[in-house]
């Protein structure tokens, strides 16, 4: 048969370049990663941090709260590699302690609207409707305040805390999330292979967890890495203002602002609080500009 | 051919599809588009209808529509005997099983991130086949039906060419033993020297598994080897429907003519005129009155304007709208 | 594009709706009483009764909505519990002294901004480019809260340069018209006032505008880049001699649109780094007026000044919008 | 957009001369406390203001850390607004410069009856409010009804105002059961009697507060609820504006009634939230005096020549307050254990960096009726566990220890007491948790008593120890200030007996009996009494700080 003869010819081209057979798009990903010597940057900085929240007990003797008031505000030295705070803290000690806050609060901050982002898109883009309508006005709501300062109306409302800090960076970041993951699902929705399988007889469940899920996990895996950066950076900002962590936590937005009186006596008590914060930001950024050129070339604006 | 014994496997009747304009300060509707506006016909068991039209004159639409892919405006729509426009869709979801499509573009319509063992499988596992090893195997036959490599079925989408993509996305829609496909132009996005080899292949399978096919293309060329009767769909309507040899040899529908005078015949002795139709088509959003083709009709008589022709018998089987042949 | 703008008005409705119910919620939600926060430790059971009636806290909660939503619309926004005095005519000249230094701060952002990524742009790769791209780097990075105290140790302290906080000198204060100091002293004719404004102006400016900068650059490189790989750039780059210039020009006319569209995302930004910029550079506008509600537990201050800030997130983005869709027929509206 | 180019390279290049010139004239100002005058020789070719303000006035420019709540210093609590309405009020009697010790105000002459009940003022004559108006008898009369009766037609209660210093100190308002002034006389033009239905022992001490001065009767009569923006007095400034957040201006009033005062021309209250900013802001000469030095900030002004080190007397104390009616606080011996515990040195010294006396009663030093006999608790960690030990808690307890979110000056970083203290009490084996609430809910519950161990203090206002011991105490406090539930029949006979009590030695004696009780029944750990530290420009003469945090600068001077 003629059809046959065809498919011969083109199975010869395939076995051309037969080691590829097995290149998922995850893999693909990843060796195009590999050669994005940024992300690579940005990957290591935050791993450092990570192992430096991990061992924190091993890297120093003191505890976050060893308070030595004979021994406040002493410059760094050899004893202390960051000098010591106003109460005779060691600060190395502090930050390699706040490290830990710092990527939890990133973590859980962005997971948390990770997924309430993700399920509300899903649920707006996917159904469309007065749903999407109503979610769609929420997020609009809650975008028009700047993030900081929602954040700051949720803290008051719930009150001080670290968790309650947490919580309100989660909420900011809620449409952030949502819209996007919105957006991905209506380009998706009208794409055939969604309506393929629907054809197919697929419940709408297993559509949005096989089909487009699947499909928007890039800008979200970018839009979350980005997100682990201004979580940070709120939570510190919340910290500053005196709306997050309590003593004696040492988150490093609270150290800056517990800080502030001794910036004539002591600059080191902010110089290193402040590198901290700005270190792991900027890793997470670096992997997320990494990851979307990797994931996502589009997206680049 | 044509097997007019049994009951018709799908009526369609008076099937509407208004998408609504949306505008204005507040966002509200100010208009509907009538993307299918009252057609109706039927399709017997065995039989391969094909539907011909413009782009934009409804015929994708009106293919979404019976399978509820769109949800119809209006209209019934009976499979087996049963309206299926009304039913639940857990009850729409089972039905599917015995009615597929196939997609015009072999690109988008298989995901990108799924092996063709898991796109073939899928339909297998939602309707009800559990057991994977089962589902390996009937991966692999299908594969082998549709003419393509067992071990295929570990690779991606992006690995294979557009005519073997439709080849995977033929072995989906016959996974489940359907009785109904729908071809929403299936060949349209490929190469000219794939188009035969897949519309052979469809023909085969038709013939293999007793299916129903109703085939929607742009082109008359295409569906003149395959159809068993063709519809001739206009802004929403069906303007002519006939056998396929009626149709070729005697179309009525002046719209059809000019549609027919375009097809480049490869017997040297028939020669026909080519109707150059003037004017673009009319938005759907605000189609003409009367007979919606009345503004390019080479052949429009007053009437043509006021009112709108229906669906009427001129031969055994041949039906055509337009006032030249309406009795009254 | 009146039909356009229209739609986007009626569009807000909703959305003003809803803010007023989140920042009504702050003094409704918060736990304690309010009457307790105004008068302290020493305050009797009878001070308190007295001062929630004068509050109208003992009203059901749909009459006190009702009669914030009413005073909003009058203009009232209440009064302050630590000053009692009224909220709408304090936030005046805040809301002055924070578009002041919000406006300056994107000039700065603007100018160092769009200048770097044009040069980043055009020599592509080399160690300038790597430089300012590096430090845009950082500089999205940078607690804003952060390189304000580093700036105020280092200019204002250390080297002595800059003054450290406030508006002006207060041994001598301008006598306001506007409450925009800088047009104030320049209606004035007062060219020595005009320059200790300017003064006051830079170190703040910079810390509020370093990261829509960084922003800026970044966007302006990639879309220069994207401009200078163009046929019709490359015909002029070949020319030679006085190249330079007419890239620049052109390259501004393409950096317009990002850039407009980072004045439309930052302003958010900036608009909440006001909050932690003001602070610390005693700088009485907005956000350290929210800063301050904040120490002292002021809710109606909180309150407003949220709500206000909010306003005017939501009308500069709408004001982009329409610009937006005026200069680029590409967008349908 | 082709304008956009030449724009962008205007404003880069106006910046950046911008910052070259600000650059040279900071170094300038470096070298050169004496901005104004290089100030102005840069100016001096502009014809402006600059010229007319500094010519030949004395500015003084005092920096504060927040701004004033109110103008009308009756109907608020808050020591920055008190501070600038001593400058535009007066009061019958005055504190002495440095003490709570009665001299004469606006009243020259004062007498009281034997009974104690009618207290005598004559009134200075040819006293003119800033607003040209007379000061009379009538007008006292009329201040102190509109504090007391909320029907008055100055009370503006509608609009929110609430004098609670008043209804605090004269034991209520107009029909109250406590309230003592019974009637106000006005004997003639210049003499003024009020006749009271109780002794009350620190009545004229009363007289002496800023918060209890003399308004322009006409102004409240035009200003109306306003009237806290728009202050009328009698003092040696006048109100010229006020600029929320910024700075509150004063000026001379010409027409003082005192001779050759005030010195200075005008007065700028300006607000530096930030301790160390307002630092920065002295060296470089933009401000003259300020409040609110970072304690470890002191020694650095005391090396610079061109600063001058004041430490204002102590008139606070922070304390480490027991619920005494709940377990295991209600057990004495817990409680002096604790207050064995806690290192007050520490806490001054880390804290304070020295400026703060480790407390040992809970009344300032200096106060009349202080105690200086009572032992102090020795900080001593073994004698702390042995007396736990005899309590029963041999192994310590679990606690929560309420802390406050917000600096009050007898406290001025809660959350670092708090740490300390839990730090100290983990050495004798108490664990306690670090629980926090808004400051609304907090003083709610303390008052309701909701917790076991908490922070507080108190700060002093008419130099009256019944302020202290009475309010925080007394039996008839608890549900108000008197937040330890601490309820001693004794005490409350000898508190209620030194109240009425005109004769002021015999409240001395009253109150050092009273202070020794409490001393053995340690219903609080009293902390420190802060001695707050102010720096000022050597070019500041006569500046004195007072305990009350207002002192009166109509005798400071400005040398150059």
């Amino acid at each position: 048969m003629q059809t046959s003869r065809k498919i011969e010819v083109s199975n010869k081209n395939l076995q051309h370049d037969e080691d590829m057979s097995t290149i998922s798009p995850f893999r693909d990903t990843m060796r195009r990663l590999r050669k994005n010597r940024l992300a690579i940057t940005g990957f290591i900085i935050i791993l450092v941090f990570i192992l430096i929240a991990i061992f924190a007990p091993l890297l120093t003797s003191s505890g976050i709260d060893d308070q030595v008031l004979s021994n406040r505000l002493q410059p760094p030295s050899a004893e202390h590699w960051f000098g010591t705070d106003d109460l005779g803290r060691d600060i190395f000690t502090r930050i390699a302690y706040g490290a830990r806050i710092s990527l939890l609060v990133g973590f859980f901050a962005v997971t948390g609207a990770l997924i309430f982002g993700t399920f509300l898109g899903i649920i707006a883009g996917y159904y469309g409707r007065w749903i999407d309508m109503l979610i769609s006005r929420i997020f609009d709501i809650l975008l028009a305040f700047p993030s900081i300062l929602l954040a700051i109306a949720i803290v008051a409302i719930l009150g001080q805390s670290l968790q309650n800090a947490l919580i309100a960076i989660a909420i900011v970041n809620i449409p952030i999330f949502g819209r996007l993951v919105r957006s991905k699902v209506i380009s998706l929705r009208e794409e055939e292979f969604v309506l393929a399988a629907k054809a197919q007889g697929m419940k709408n469940g297993r559509i949005i967890f096989h089909h487009v899920l699947p499909n928007s996990t890039a800008p979200i895996i970018v839009q979350a890495t980005l997100g682990f950066g201004t979580a940070i950076l709120e939570a510190a900002a919340l910290g500053f203002l005196g709306l997050g962590a309590t003593s004696p936590t040492p988150e490093w937005g609270k150290m800056l602002s517990d800080a502030r009186d001794f910036i004539q006596l002591a600059p080191w008590t902010l110089i290193f609080p402040g590198i901290s914060i700005m270190l792991v930001v900027l890793g997470f950024n670096l992997m997320g500009d990494g990851l979307r050129d990797a994931l996502d070339p589009k997206m680049k604006n | 051919m044509s097997t007019q014994t049994e009951a018709p496997i799908l009526k369609v009747n008076r099937l509407k599809k208004y998408f609504d304009v949306n505008g204005g300060i507040f966002g509200r509707k100010i208009g509907e588009i009538k993307a299918v506006d009252d057609v109706s016909f039927s399709v017997n068991k065995g039989e391969i209808l094909g539907i011909v039209g413009e782009s934009g004159c409804g015929k994708s639409t009106t293919g979404k529509a019976i399978l509820r892919l769109i949800e119809p405006t209006e209209g019934e729509i009976l499979f087996e005997g049963e309206d299926i426009s009304k039913v639940s869709d857990e009850k729409m979801r089972q039905l599917r099983r015995d009615m597929q499509i196939i997609f015009q573009d072999p690109y988008a319509s298989l995901n990108p991130r799924h092996t063709v063992e898991k796109i073939i499988s899928e339909p297998l596992l939602v309707h009800g086949m559990n057991d994977a090893k089962k589902r390996k195997e009937r991966v692999k036959e299908l594969l082998e039906i549709v003419g393509l490599r067992k071990d295929h079925a570990s690779r991606y989408p992006h690995q294979f060419s557009g005519g073997q993509r439709q080849r995977i996305g033929i072995a989906r829609a016959l996974a489940n033993h359907p009785k109904l496909i729908i071809c929403d132009e299936p060949v349209s996005a490929l190469d000219v020297s794939v188009q035969s080899q897949i519309l052979n292949l469809m023909k085969d399978l038709r013939e293999k598994f007793q299916l129903t096919y109703i085939f929607i293309a742009h082109d008359l060329s295409v569906v003149k080897h395959i159809s068993d009767r063709i519809g001739v769909m206009y802004l929403g309507r069906l303007v002519e429907l006939a056998p396929n040899d009626q149709l070729y040899e005697n179309p009525k529908h002046p719209y059809t003519q000019a549609l027919l005078s375009a097809v480049p015949t490869t017997d040297p002795d028939i020669k026909r005129d080519r109707i150059i139709l003037e004017g673009d088509v009319p938005s759907p959003e605000n189609p003409p009155t009367g007979c919606a083709f009345h503004t390019r009709c080479p052949m429009a008589m007053d009437i043509c304007k006021e009112v709108r022709p229906s669906l009427q018998k001129v031969d055994e089987e041949h039906n055509v709208a337009c006032h030249l042949y309406q009795d009254e | 594009m009146l039909a356009y703008t229209m739609r986007r008005l009626v569009m807000l409705i909703p959305v003003l709706f809803g803010m007023t119910i989140i920042t009504f919620a702050i003094i409704y939600l918060i736990p304690g009483n309010p009457a307790q926060t105004i008068l302290g430790e020493s305050a009797t059971e009878q001070n308190i009764r007295d001062m929630e009636e004068a509050l109208g806290l003992n009203e059901p909660i749909y009459i006190q909505y009702g009669e914030y939503v009413k005073g909003l619309v009058q203009g009232d926004l209440g009064s302050s519990l630590r000053t009692r005095a009224s909220i709408s005519s304090e936030i005046g000249p805040r809301l002055a002294a924070t578009a002041e230094l919000t406006f300056f701060a994107m000039i700065f952002a603007i100018v160092i901004g769009v200048n770097a990524g044009i040069l980043s742009a055009w020599k592509q790769n080399s160690w300038f480019d790597f430089l300012a791209m590096a430090i845009a780097l950082i500089g999205v990075s940078m607690p804003v809260f952060w390189l304000a105290l580093m700036e105020q140790w280092v200019f204002a302290q250390e080297l002595g340069w800059l003054p450290s906080n406030g508006r002006q000198d207060s041994r001598n204060p301008i006598d306001a018209i506007t409450h925009f100091y800088v047009l104030d002293s320049i209606l004035h004719m007062d060219w020595g006032h005009l320059k200790t404004v300017l003064k006051h102006l830079i170190l703040p400016s910079i810390a509020l505008g370093t990261i829509p900068m960084a922003i800026i650059a970044r966007m302006t490189r990639s879309s220069m880049l994207e401009v200078m790989n163009s046929d019709y750039i490359r015909t002029i780059r070949a020319k030679g001699s006085g190249q330079f210039l007419v890239i620049y020009k052109h390259a501004l006319k393409n950096a317009s649109i990002p850039v407009l569209t980072v004045i439309g995302l930052q302003t958010g930004v900036l608009l909440g780094g006001a909050i932690l910029t003001e602070t610390i550079f005693a700088w009485p506008g907005i956000g350290r007026y929210v800063y301050d509600a904040i120490s002292y537990r002021d809710y109606p201050v909180i309150q407003s000044g949220i709500l206000v800030i909010a306003f005017l997130f939501v009308i500069i983005n709408l004001v982009v919008d329409l610009i937006y869709a005026y200069i680029d027929p590409r967008i349908k509206y | 957009m082709k304008k956009l180019f030449p724009f962008f390279i205007f404003m880069l290049i106006g910046l950046l001369i911008l910052a070259a010139c600000g650059g040279d004239n900071g170094s300038s100002e470096e070298q050169d406390p004496d901005d104004d005058s290089s100030e102005e020789q840069d100016t001096d070719t502009d014809d402006d203001t600059t010229g007319d303000t500094d010519g030949g006035e004395k500015v003084l420019v005092f920096a504060r850390g927040g701004d004033s709540e109110s103008l009308d210093f009756g109907s608020t609590t808050d020591g920055e607004s008190s501070r600038v309405t001593k400058q535009i009020y007066e009061s019958l009697l005055e504190f002495d410069k440095e003490s709570f010790d009665l001299k004469a105000g606006l009243a020259h002459d004062w007498e009281v009856s034997d009974d104690g009940l009618t207290y005598t003022f004559y009134l200075e004559e040819g006293v003119k409010f800033h607003d040209g108006t007379d000061f009379n008898a009538e007008a006292v009369k009329i201040n102190f009804e509109r504090w007391a009766d909320p029907e008055h037609e100055f009370s503006f209660k509608d609009d929110g105002y609430v004098y609670s210093m008043y209804g605090t100190m004269f034991g209520g308002y107009k029909g109250d059961d406590g309230h003592v002034i019974d009637e106000i006389i006005v004997e003639d033009e210049h003499t003024i009697v009020f006749q009271l239905n109780t002794p009350l022992g620190f009545f004229l001490q009363n007289m002496g507060m800023s918060y209890f001065a003399i308004t322009s009767p006409a102004a409240l009569e035009e200003y109306g609820p306003e009237i806290n923006e728009n202050p009328v007095g009698t003092g040696p400034f006048k109100f010229v504006s006020w600029t929320r957040d910024e700075a509150i201006v004063l000026e001379k009033f010409d027409d003082y009634w005192k001779d050759g005062l005030p010195v200075v021309d005008r007065v700028i209250f300006e607000v530096i939230p930030e301790n160390a900013a307002r630092l920065i802001a002295l060296r470089s000469g933009d401000i003259d005096i300020m409040d609110g030095l970072n304690p470890d900030d002191a020694q650095g002004v005391e090396d610079d020549p061109d600063l001058t080190l004041y430490t204002r007397a102590a008139n606070n104390f922070g304390y480490l307050g027991f619920q005494t009616e709940k377990e295991p606080m209600d057990n004495k011996l817990v409680r002096q254990a604790i207050n064995h515990a806690i290192d007050r040195e520490a806490i001054a010294d880390a804290l304070y960096a020295g400026y703060a006396i480790p407390a040992v009663n809970p009344l300032p030093p200096g106060y009349l009726g202080y105690n200086d006999e009572v032992e102090s608790f020795e900080y001593n960690l073994d004698l702390a566990r042995e007396l736990l030990e005899e309590a029963g808690y041999a192994d310590g307890f679990e606690i929560e220890l309420w802390t406050m979110p917000v600096a009050r000056p007898y406290m001025p970083d809660p959350e670092t007491v708090a740490e300390i203290v839990r730090n100290n009490l983990a050495q004798i084996g108490i664990e306690a948790t670090i629980h926090r609430e808004e400051w609304a809910p907090y003083l709610e519950k303390v008052e309701n008593g909701e917790q076991e161990m908490f922070m507080l203090g108190w700060s002093g206002t008419n130099g009256d120890p019944d302020y202290f011991l009475g309010s925080l105490l007394h039996t008839s406090g608890i549900g108000g200030s008197n937040n330890t539930f601490f309820s001693h029949p004794e005490v409350d006979e000898l508190l209620d007996a030194a109240k009425i009590a005109v004769d002021q030695d015999e409240r001395a004696d009253l109150y050092m009996q009273a202070q020794a009780i409490i001393r053995d029944e340690a219903p609080m750990v009293v902390l420190v009494h802060s001695t707050p530290v102010l720096a000022a420009s050597n070019r500041v003469q006569n500046y004195v700080p007072h305990p009350s945090t207002s002192e009166s600068l109509a005798e400071v001077d400005i040398v150059e």
